[in-house]
């Protein structure tokens, strides 16, 4: 991890309220593991923001990050302009551990904002020669994000709240249409990790997890989580933010 | 030739920043990012005396200017402090402080007494301050009668000089800071953090799990400096002043009004080099100001 | 239709927001920008019995996210108030709140008794937590008996409602805020400003003239926010909460804290339609978060 | 006085920390009397800064400002790319008063920062037919702006106080320089003020005064002045920043 500066060269609405956002900077590019993530100053706030690394260029230096305007960090994040200088930290955290000799098929679940790292990992996975499926849930279909692109991984199930695109309901509703797997890697709000960990019980799997930060490096325990062994809480910005299924306390 | 260096008491600093208690863990993170070695010293997390877990999340909340944290004093209990931590930053030349936190007074002593055993500690920062345990802590911080009992009877079993660290969170800091300086207290540390609360519109209820926090960053400078500003006035024990600092400007504002040494807590989550950047700029910001060292500013802030 | 009035004794308020006293002096130079009928209610600059100089400048600076003042109640007199001010405020349609001042607990009472003499105002607010004068007023603010004393003696005499105005600068709000309810308090006003100090770097001494200010600003709203949220929990009068309030979300902040209606100061001089602005939005993030009325949010954010 | 939008033309350096910014607005640009101000509010910062006009041009509708980066406002301001979006209110406070029927010959006495005001009270008493003799102090040679300008509204005198220009000294050096005036009007520190008052004695003058501001439309009593009458203390803001010489207490 380092402290950089990263260039601006685009941004652009890519679903309702959700920005895409490419970013120059070498170094970052090629440490990048999926499931990392940059630790963005933004103009005019105390806190820095995590959001998750969801796409690298090698070639280009170039990375990718996808965001909702939750709040004014993120809204003001998205009136950037190309040429505009980012202060990051990153990369940041631990990605998804993935050993491609006990994995050969893979299922990523994402809701919502928690598809972005799923991409970079999905990519990631395919060159790997890992057989991909992806099962994506968002709000609406205004929401929906990237479909193509998960398309071209490998079978991708989107299903909506509101049943307004694809299945209706959640996450867990498509997993029965989904063969057998080796490992899941799953992304999205606690609640949707707390069912899909428990629809697939002992399968194993992974879980990218959010959490509010103040140092985002490990200093500072804002962002613990209980964990099952006796290790007590484990740090999401430095342990995580992919954990085991299994093994931190939802 | 700037002169940083300042001599307080089983402190000898080469220069007068030392990141914040709380806000540097154990200094292994920031390992990563620079050399220990060119802090004027390290505050470690506070200790108890057990294991504690802390706070429920979410733990902190952005504020203007600042940041609201609930962390609760989650640490791995003094001995695995000394055991584990401790000799990782005795391999830097740079002093340690030992934030020693507690719920009863005999916790406070317990914890003070275990760093006896250890000369990988300078001094004792003994936090009656922290908005962010139900028991304890904060009582000590606003009562200066139980204020200047409990600096005594850690006094009485520490081989290290005590820095009491006040609570802002009172009527009169000047009457604190007299009573710990009184009962024994070799110097003081202002301020921790201001009690605050942020509404989670959406959820409906205080953001923080803990429901209150303590306001730390630029927002509280203004009030950390009244009360270095008026203490100094009324003590002659040093100053570690602390609040809101960022720059070596704020350094510099905080020796002007009293403080012998600071300490920089939220601003290293901004900017992880924060320290080692406020040390490179302070002589400049120094001598700009007419300052050839550092004691040369001590207090120099006060109409004459 | 989102229903914006709420009925405080006194005030009955079309919509909860007013600005704060000091920032908005008599509301002369606000009338160049708006109509004040839209306002919720005006609070004056605070009075006292005599003419008062207030204090030598600078009187304000600036803090992150905030600012500190020392106007020290520089007023024309509560004399002249009523004779020259109020005929002024009383040709809009908008309740008045009287900000009383004084250095003495005769000088409350004087200014008191005098706006019994007039209709144009509906409710006093009792400052008893102004920072910036030498004498009494900070005092009375701090001392829960000297509070509740001086309340009755002003309930004694005056035949509006009385708001007590609280300040912040102590270790137990919820101790000051039950002194004076039970005294005889209609409503209480949260919070004053927040003492703090600045250095002038090159002037070697505190920016103000009058060395210590109040902070204000949105630097100070988590502070504001915690203690109405603390006052609430044990008091049944209702809240006038005020602190670094910009937006309407702020607002939404302070009724779900606790408060049933609030005062915006500092915003003022930021954007001078401030208070219009944000009355415009407030239906708006009203129904964002769920409610159909400003009643309907009080208190909505405390955990059940 | 307006709460108006203006945008940033050009910014340039003009002399040592000093900038010359062009704003366009038409309102302002109308509006604007000599010795007015405008309230600017720069991002970042909770207080509005007062800025003196130094100049209009009615046709563009552009307003010029002139300003010394002494703090981290002004230095934010010089940093505005043209095309920025400033929100200003103005013009605000009272300008000189200037009767052309009682002032043939006007001396402008301006002290560094306090000179920006009297180029555009210059050029318009140059209109009104008044003759103008200039008197102008700064802290050194790298420091002087608008000498040139000045020259074309009258005799200049400039004076430093380290003479690597002009005269040595302070403006008050230069005084017995100037011939018989009918009026002065003088802008500068509190010291040259106080200097210049007190040398000309009872010769009519106007003074502008500076002072920190809180709102900067008489509302909160931050910027007030003793005055010699009994109204006491008079506010800058609104009742100023020009005062008759001798009205208040320097
Ligand atoms: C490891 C990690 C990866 C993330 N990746 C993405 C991503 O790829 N795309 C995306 O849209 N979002 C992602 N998030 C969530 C994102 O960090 C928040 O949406 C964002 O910080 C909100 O900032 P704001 O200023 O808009 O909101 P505000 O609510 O104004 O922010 C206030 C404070 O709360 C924090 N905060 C608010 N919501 C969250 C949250 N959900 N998680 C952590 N902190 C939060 C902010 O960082 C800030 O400190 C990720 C979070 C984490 C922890
Ligand atoms: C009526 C009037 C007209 C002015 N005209 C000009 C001009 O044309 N050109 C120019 O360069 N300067 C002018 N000034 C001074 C200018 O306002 C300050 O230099 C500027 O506000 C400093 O802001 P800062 O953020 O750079 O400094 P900081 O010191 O960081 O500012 C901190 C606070 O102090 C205030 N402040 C600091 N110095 C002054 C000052 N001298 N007067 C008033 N407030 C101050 C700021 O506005 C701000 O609120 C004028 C001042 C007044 C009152
Ligand atoms: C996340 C966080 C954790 C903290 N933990 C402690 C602590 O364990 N002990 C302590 O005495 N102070 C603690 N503090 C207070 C700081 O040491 C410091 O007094 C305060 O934050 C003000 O300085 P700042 O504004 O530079 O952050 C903590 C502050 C923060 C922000
Ligand atoms: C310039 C200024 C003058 C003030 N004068 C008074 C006053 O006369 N009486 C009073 O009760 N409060 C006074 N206050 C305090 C405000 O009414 C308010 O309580 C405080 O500023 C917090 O609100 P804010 O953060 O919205 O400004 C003053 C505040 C400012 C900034
Ligand atoms: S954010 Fe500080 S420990 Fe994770
Ligand atoms: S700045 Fe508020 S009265 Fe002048």
């Amino acid at each position: 991890m380092k402290h950089v500066d990263m260039i601006v060269k685009s941004v652009r609405p890519i679903a309702l309220d959700t920005y895409e956002m490419c970013l120059q900077n070498d170094y970052i590019a090629n440490m990048a593991q999926p499931g990392q993530f940059l630790h963005l100053l933004v103009d005019g706030h105390t806190l820095r923001r995590p959001l998750s690394i969801a796409n690298t260029d090698l070639v280009a230096g170039m990375v990718t990050i996808l965001f909702k305007t939750t709040g004014d960090g993120t809204r003001r994040l998205a009136a950037y302009m190309p040429g505009a200088r980012l202060d990051v930290l990153g990369p940041a955290g631990n990605g998804f551990h993935r050993r491609s000799e006990t994995i050969k098929t893979a299922l990523l679940i994402g809701g919502g904002i928690g598809v972005p790292p799923l991409y970079f990992l999905g990519k990631d996975l395919q060159k790997k020669g890992v057989h991909v499926t992806a099962v994506l849930g968002f709000q609406s279909n205004a929401h929906i994000f990237y479909e193509q692109m998960f398309r071209q991984l490998g079978k991708t199930y989107i299903v909506t709240n509101d049943g307004s695109y694809g299945g209706h309901g959640l996450v867990t509703d498509a997993l029965d249409q989904v063969g057998a797997i080796d490992h899941y890697f799953a992304c999205g709000p606690v609640p949707m990790l707390r069912a899909v960990t428990q629809e697939l019980g002992s399968q194993a799997g992974s879980i990218s997890l959010e959490e509010r930060m103040g140092c985002g490096i490990g200093a500072c325990f804002a962002c613990v989580i209980p964990s099952h062994n006796d290790s007590g809480y484990r740090k999401i910005c430095r342990d995580g933010p992919v954990f085991p299924a299994g093994e931190v306390v939802l | 030739m700037t002169d940083l260096s300042v001599n307080l008491p089983g402190l000898p600093l080469q220069n007068p920043v030392m990141p914040a208690s709380g806000c540097f863990g154990f200094g292994r993170e920031y390992r990563d990012f620079y050399d220990l070695s060119q802090l004027g010293a390290v505050v470690m997390k506070a200790a108890t005396s057990q294991p504690s877990c802390g706070n429920r999340t979410p733990r902190v909340a952005e504020t203007a200017s600042g940041m609201l944290n609930a962390i609760g004093l989650q640490n791995p209990g003094v001995k695995k402090i000394i055991a584990d931590e401790l000799p990782f930053l005795a391999q830097y030349d740079v002093p340690v402080l030992a934030n020693v936190a507690g719920s009863t007074a005999d916790e406070y002593v317990s914890v003070a007494s275990a760093f006896n055993e250890t000369k990988a500690v300078n001094a004792l920062e003994l936090n009656i301050s922290c908005p962010n345990v139900k028991e304890g802590g904060i009582q000590f911080g606003t009562d200066p009668d139980m204020a200047a009992e409990l600096t005594a009877k850690v006094k009485a079993v520490s081989n290290h000089p005590v820095y009491v660290k006040l609570s802002p969170n009172v009527s009169d800091i000047v009457a604190l800071a007299k009573s710990v300086e009184k009962a024994g207290a070799d110097g003081l540390s202002l301020i921790n953090t201001v009690t605050g609360v942020q509404i989670d519109l959406d959820g409906r209820r205080p953001l923080l799990a803990n429901q209150t926090g303590g306001l730390s960053g630029p927002a509280i400078k203004p009030v950390a400096i009244r009360m270095v500003y008026e203490v100094k006035q009324h003590v002659s024990i040093p100053i570690i002043g602390m609040g809101g600092i960022a720059t070596a400007e704020d350094v510099l504002e905080f020796l002007l009004a009293g403080a012998s040494a600071v300490a920089v807590g939220t601003a290293n989550f901004q900017n992880p080099y924060s320290c080692p950047e406020i040390i490179a700029n302070l002589p400049r910001v120094l001598q700009h100001y007419g300052f050839n060292s550092v004691t040369g500013a001590i207090g120099k802030g006060h109409a004459t």
